[in-house]
């Protein structure tokens, strides 16, 4: 198949290529595949998030070479080598200020970040509320799975108090094998709308359409969007069956507007035992792109100023 | 005076104003068309606590501090006791009698100036003792007061309309007082008019950012730190004016890898730290090294170890410039020698990250970036500006063809630019193969690390890094680098004035190392000896490393700059007694 | 004054000072002042804190040798030194590991974590979560001038958005020149309860005695507490007069036991421009230390086991 | 055969269970009696990719993987292919026929074993295919089938019942397959009851771990990070057996800082970690330094730069050790050699800590850390403890008078406990004086530099931490550290007894640096080669900057150990051809 490129895709970054009658096709899933095969585990959660992300890349049909894929360490960091698009893989828990450095420095770029449990709130946990607060056009997909799959089966912040090896699937003895772990259960989707994301929604690996339909949303939004995207490790915590229990759709008529109920409903659903998938919450604010529009106006208004000019308060 | 040099201190409790009459005398000096250096010592605190401020004007450019004091003026009793033993034999003190008792028993020409008594009953605005002050210095200087006043008046104490007039009238006083009590020095400072678009007045940390900006940065982001926050704060106002971007990250940590992040799209980045953000970022510098991602990294040194003293300076960083990062991680190192040079040295760190594809430490320190220096306004025509191999922009070579890591014959790879070029691959800090794929076979991981230092290592032949000053049958020479070079010269032009037969080589590229250079001085010289301010003598161990030579050390741990005089006592030392 | 310690005093900790008569004395706020006069500007809101935080260790009477007090790098970082106490002053950010570390080494010792909005919420705003999560009986005590007081003037996680230099006693123009502060505020209290807190305050450096009964509320509290001490900075961003306006008590009657309400509330006042003062929120859950007890119970019983025991495994 | 020495490996697709075979090998001969080295190489994935692993045995301590291949044992095509290169001629290769095809024109004994149809059709249990391999394995070694039975009894493989039958059912068909088709090597390893008391089975990491147990460690806390999380498992386990507190922190620089606390207190305290860790903890580093906190640091080296190779080992992280942090921030820095030794440095470790009140790193590495090795049971008796310096409790001198940074003769000073004594001071990380009050003056600054330096520096006079080997009179000297002495010991007695003249130098302290032993060695011998796991010769620079003397360097980065025939040729290259 012959690719054509209008002068208007050229500029737009999009790149359409015409079938055998001469028709306009859009890309497919499979044009995001990049040729290096996941090397994850049979099983993983992570394959579903992967195919979802493609396929909401493909209904966009963004070209691959307007599009970063940033993410740090962990077997859920290890997605940008499976996707035909540019990646950044940086080290522990860094991907969100790289993210943030490729969509400052160019904001035509379609920029997505991802990464684990462990990156984006153990180490990287510092990151979350200032990408946040900078509201640029950027999906962050954390992939929780509620366990450092990586370094073999230690908690992280997000699995539950108490947790241990109780079951024959569950591997995750080693750290705490006597009362399992101590410390609290972080609520990261609650923090999260708490440090006032624009865009916050749930979403399981398993649900294969449902996922790849959120994240698209959290592609189209305007803005810092997060996509918990739980996503079982079968090898060292296998959550397969409860999630698969204890997720349900977002009430009917949810009000994806209220910022207090939505933090609300994040705290509470916990004790109930739920996991609701949707998105929680989203509003328009202005992005950081936007506001640096106005930056630029009063900096500089037409004609950017030259380093002469630069150098002139120091004559 | 054939050749005019004072050295001036004006000193009091910080928070007082007393760097305000510094900066100002710097600025009117400056802009009568002198040369300036200032020094300021500060202590920690935001408020309280002894602080000092120097300025040394001289008609050809100045390399250093000065020595001993020509002119001391003190506000309070911990002053006049902390500095007065600086004071030269021929130099003055002045000094407010009511605030501080002077000692009687020093030869010493001593002038009472009853400064607070003065605002207090005369002039009666508080805030106008600065300027009384500086009437003072002006003219002790023999300054005319006409040309006093239209230095206050082109001060920023000019720009405060409703003070102008009490500080016209507390100049005025000041000229009264002198006359009235019949002090003349005998000095008459030059006072003409600057060319004012053919020479700037910049710190070490203005002259960087406007190197940077020159050179193409449009990204920063950074963390603020002393020494190095001016560096944010003046690009702050100046990075939106060009079409940039600067962002004041949470940490230094996510300073760094978000310009590895920017850098990767193509801008032209740069982060700024000091020693402990250094620290944090090295790391990301491993990242940077492994991923071949150019940026400059500022270093504006500072007293260590840990947070140590942040408003002090120190050449101490080196080792962690060099060697900080696990595993096998070369970067290129350089060191700016003074405020001009820390325009042109932003410069070639630009040229040379983009060139290199590699991440450059740019080393600066405390006193270099604060200190004021008078510099000839750089012909930005005349500057190389490099940019970045990359593949041709619409090639035909398809991702799954194109290797990112080429092994090219000067190890450099063009770099597609996401949004740019159709050849993306995944940038990895895990080992990877030419094509970006990761691989832990022995095979790529010796071809990549050969690709990663011989990129480096050839950086050593770019022009200008390195400089021998002084004489050719010298005994004695001398190694220094980044700011201890203006200290050396000014030593090595004294002693070589005395008959001293000395020489000098300055490094401002440190790794690569100059070896050749290096090795030549060394071994046509008896005695070499390291002049650096800090305790191991980084660079000379790291100079033995490299070329297995033995070689004698000159370190100062205070705090403070070498003085010229320091480095000329040193020199004579060692000739006169071996 | 001779100092006479009762064994019960030397296990406790405390000491107690016979008076002329024989009368046991209780330390005074002074017997917490250390040599070092502190170095902040005058009429900086730390002096407050200070005094707050030493009047609450002389009502409970703490032998200094039994108190340490963690800060990192700040103006308020600085608060160590002026007390008679141990003090451990770290690096920039991590006030709460070290605090962590000093803890659980020494479960016996009072310790006291403080520092600024920067250092708690920008360079150390990883931390905070998961010293929540131990739930370690540590009082952390952020002084929040809502500006980097230390670095001269730079905008905090906490600088309200569009802050420049807008009044004259404002002297925040350097970083944000032209529109402000471009970035989201950060609602700290807010996300301190999301974390999961067990004890969280808000409290004003010029009301002083209600600061020192929160501390002391806080010192009480067996668990993590955290209280959000608002003292401002006159010199680089002076809030005196704003903040004297918006401060009032929580509304009477406030159910400290609600978490949802506490966010809630903590949420939507910003909205209303209001700081509420007083104990948004404690529950009293066990501690860390509790639970080290049962996980000795279950690794070793009675007595604790030989390294020569342990190296069987390896035989 | 006079010498037992074998070196067997056994290789498939990673997840399939080849692991499991050589461990449990490798511990049934460890437990024969027998001393045992095992090596792996294992992708960074979680599953797939090709693994192997080997286990090398003999009747006396083993101190390298082994060279050649006695015994090959492949799953499949693409491991043979890998592999089969390595064959000793004398050697003999182990393949499945339905999964690979054997080169015929190879001069190697090969032997086709259908394991996974015998499992298929015979066992039915595909999980006794491991049992199944492990008997080939034995029966060739000329072990009678009754002590095979034992040891897969006595295996992890006895502890799951419900498998035992099929599993001794495996074992049997193996016996009986070789039987069958009249299979001899003619081998018989001697299975003898080893004494259990006396001899352990135990990784680096678990020595290293039992070690810190033993010398007091009470307070850990950790990040995980390949290859270093072991150390962290092992301890979450052990430690509260002891009633000490283990925290899984939620990064390094918390995991150093919480232990910095914990020391604070009295507590001996430790963290291990990998390169990237590392490089995250050297700004708290400068700050243990600074505050004079004792504090042990494992830095168990992989393959880098950045992410690197995680699952390779390496000797580059040494530059960082050193000088890993701003400002001149000396530590001391150890590195151990063996399994055995990895227990002892430990020990030591804690005790230079506590000593002389610094940081100290230990240095390890991935194959170090995770091979497996017979050692002696550590007598514990006769392990000397250092208990840290600290004022009398109940002691009289207030708060106000006592100097926590005393000037002492050994510059080490009573450090005050909270909770335990009077004394309180405030520890900070700007520079201070004896009092621990902050003070930037120069005087302070050069007092406290001096004692920070000199206080490391006196660690060179411990014991222990350099060895000489070989001949008085050697040709050629090769200087060592850490993990390479086996395959150098190894290679020199090899070469020895062919008759060169070669000596070796291990260094198990790197900094302080040795030096009297390090020049007297270097100049007692004519040519002298500095042989590490590193491109630039991390060692070798860093010896030549402290000694000023050449050196030559023989380093590798396959991401592979020291073979001793690697170092064995190079030796006979050197002597042979200059
Ligand atoms: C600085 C640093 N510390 C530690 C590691 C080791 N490490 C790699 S991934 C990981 C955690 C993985 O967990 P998560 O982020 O949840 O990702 P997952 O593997 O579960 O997808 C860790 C601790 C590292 N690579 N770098
Ligand atoms: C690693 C590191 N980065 C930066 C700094 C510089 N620094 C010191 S204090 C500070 C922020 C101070 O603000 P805050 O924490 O709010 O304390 P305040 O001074 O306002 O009380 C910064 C950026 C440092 N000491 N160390
Ligand atoms: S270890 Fe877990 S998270 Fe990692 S690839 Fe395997 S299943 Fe997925
Ligand atoms: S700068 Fe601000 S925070 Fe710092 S001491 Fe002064 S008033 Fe207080
Ligand atoms: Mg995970
Ligand atoms: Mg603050």
């Amino acid at each position: 198949m012959a690719e054509v490129r209008t002068a208007d895709a050229e500029k737009t970054g999009t790149t359409e290529r015409s079938g055998d009658e001469g028709r306009v096709v859009k890309r497919k899933l499979k044009d995001y595949r990049s040729e290096v095969k996941p090397t994850w585990c049979p099983g993983c959660g992570d394959f579903g998030v992967l195919a979802a992300l493609q396929r909401a890349l493909a209904e966009r049909d963004l070209d691959p070479k307007d599009v970063v894929i940033v993410s740090g360490i962990g077997c859920s960091g290890r997605l940008p080598e499976f996707v035909n698009a540019y990646g950044l893989h940086v080290v522990h828990g860094r991907a969100l200020p790289a993210a943030q450095g490729v969509k400052a420095a160019n904001p035509d770029l379609t920029v997505i970040a991802v990464g684990g449990d462990g990156d984006g709130f153990a180490i990287g946990g510092g990151h979350v509320p200032h990408a946040v607060r900078r509201n640029q056009d950027i999906t962050y997909i954390v992939m929780d799975n509620q366990v450092y799959g990586l370094t073999k089966g230690q908690p992280s912040p997000s699995t539950p108090t108490g947790m241990q090896a109780l079951r024959r699937s569950v591997s995750m003895p080693k750290m705490a094998p006597y009362e399992g772990v101590l410390e609290g259960q972080l609520n990261i989707l609650a923090m999260v709308i708490v440090y006032g994301c624009s865009f916050v929604a749930r979403t399981f690996s398993s649900q294969a359409t449902e996922m790849a339909k959120t994240i698209g949303r959290g592609l189209d939004h305007p803005g810092f969007a997060f996509v918990h995207a739980m996503s079982p490790c079968p090898t060292f915590y296998n959550t397969y069956d409860p999630w698969k229990e204890s997720f349900m759709p977002l009430p009917e008529g949810w009000d994806t507007g209220d910022r207090i109920k939505a933090i609300d409903m994040a705290m509470e659903e916990v004790g109930d035992g739920v996991f609701h998938s949707g998105v929680f919450f989203q509003e328009e604010y202005r992005t950081y792109t936007d506001k640096l529009q106005d930056v630029y106006t009063k900096a500089y208004g037409d004609e950017q100023a030259t380093i002469d000019a630069l150098m002139d308060q120091y004559a | 005076m054939d050749q005019l040099d004072l050295t001036i201190r004006i000193a009091g409790e910080n928070g007082e104003g007393v760097l305000t009459v510094g900066d100002v005398l710097a600025e009117a000096l400056a802009r009568s068309g002198l040369h300036i250096y200032t020094f300021k010592n500060l202590p920690a605190e935001i408020k309280g606590g002894a602080s000092m401020t120097q300025v040394r004007v001289q008609d050809t450019p100045v390399r250093s501090p000065g020595d001993a004091l020509d002119i001391l003026m003190v506000w309070n009793q911990e002053n006049y006791d902390i500095h007065v033993g600086e004071v030269k034999p021929s130099g003055v003190v002045i000094f407010d009698p009511d605030e501080c008792e002077a000692d009687e028993s020093l030869a010493l020409t001593q002038i009472a100036v009853p400064l607070q008594k003065i605002t207090k009953t005369v002039i009666k605005t508080m805030k106008s003792k600065n300027v009384l002050a500086f009437g003072i210095l002006t003219t002790f200087l023999g300054i005319p007061v006409e040309a006093a006043k239209q230095m206050v008046a082109e001060s920023r104490w000019g720009r405060r309309k409703e003070f102008l007039e009490s500080n016209i009238n507390a100049l005025k006083q000041a000229y009264i007082y002198v006359a009235d009590n019949d002090i003349d020095l005998g000095l008459s400072v030059p006072v003409n008019q600057r060319n004012g678009h053919a020479q700037l007045i910049m710190t070490g940390n203005d002259a960087l950012c406007m190197g940077a900006l020159a050179a193409g940065c449009r990204y920063y982001a950074g963390y603020p730190i002393t020494p190095a926050s001016d560096v944010m704060e003046t690009l702050a106002k100046a990075m939106p004016r060009v079409g940039g971007v600067l962002m004041q990250t949470e940490d230094e940590i996510a300073a760094i890898t978000a310009s590895i992040g920017a850098s990767f799209t193509g801008a032209k980045v740069m982060t700024a730290t000091a020693g402990p953000g250094l620290s944090l970022m090295v790391e990301a510098l491993g990242l940077a090294t492994m991923e071949e991602i150019p940026m400059v990294v500022v270093d504006v040194q500072r007293g260590g170890p840990s947070t140590g003293m942040p408003t002090k300076t120190e050449q101490s960083d080196l080792n962690l410039a060099i060697y900080g990062a696990h595993g096998e991680a070369p970067r290129i190192v350089i060191a700016a020698t003074n405020t001009e040079d820390c325009f042109y040295t932003a410069v070639k760190a630009f040229n040379l990250a983009e060139k290199y594809q590699t991440p450059v430490i740019m080393l600066s320190d405390q006193h270099l970036s604060q200190r004021a220096q008078v510099m000839s306004r750089p012909d930005l025509s005349r500057i190389e500006i490099v940019e970045r191999k990359q593949p041709e922009v619409n090639g035909s070579v398809s991702p799954q063809e194109f290797d990112r890591y080429e092994m090219t014959d000067d190890y450099v790879s063009p770099m597609p630019l996401p949004g740019r070029h159709g050849q993306h691959y995944v940038a990895t800090g895990l080992e990877h193969d030419e094509h970006a794929h990761i691989d832990y076979s022995p095979e790529a991981h010796i071809r990549m690390t050969e690709k990663r230092h011989q990129k480096i290592e050839s950086a050593v032949n770019e022009p200008g890094f390195v400089q021998r000053y002084g004489a050719e049958d010298a005994q004695l020479g001398l190694i220094g680098w980044g700011s201890s070079e203006g200290p050396i010269l000014e030593a090595l032009d004294r002693t070589l004035a005395k008959g001293y037969k000395v020489a000098a080589l300055i490094f401002k590229m440190l790794q690569p190392l100059p070896e050749k250079e290096a090795r030549a001085f060394i071994e046509s010289i008896p005695v070499v000896s390291v002049v650096e301010l800090n305790a191991s003598g980084q660079f000379a161990n790291y100079l033995q490393g490299r070329l297995a030579v033995s070689l004698k050390r000159f370190n100062i741990i205070t705090g403070l700059p070498f003085k010229a005089g320091d480095i000329e006592e040193y020199i004579e030392g060692v000739l006169q007694y071996g």
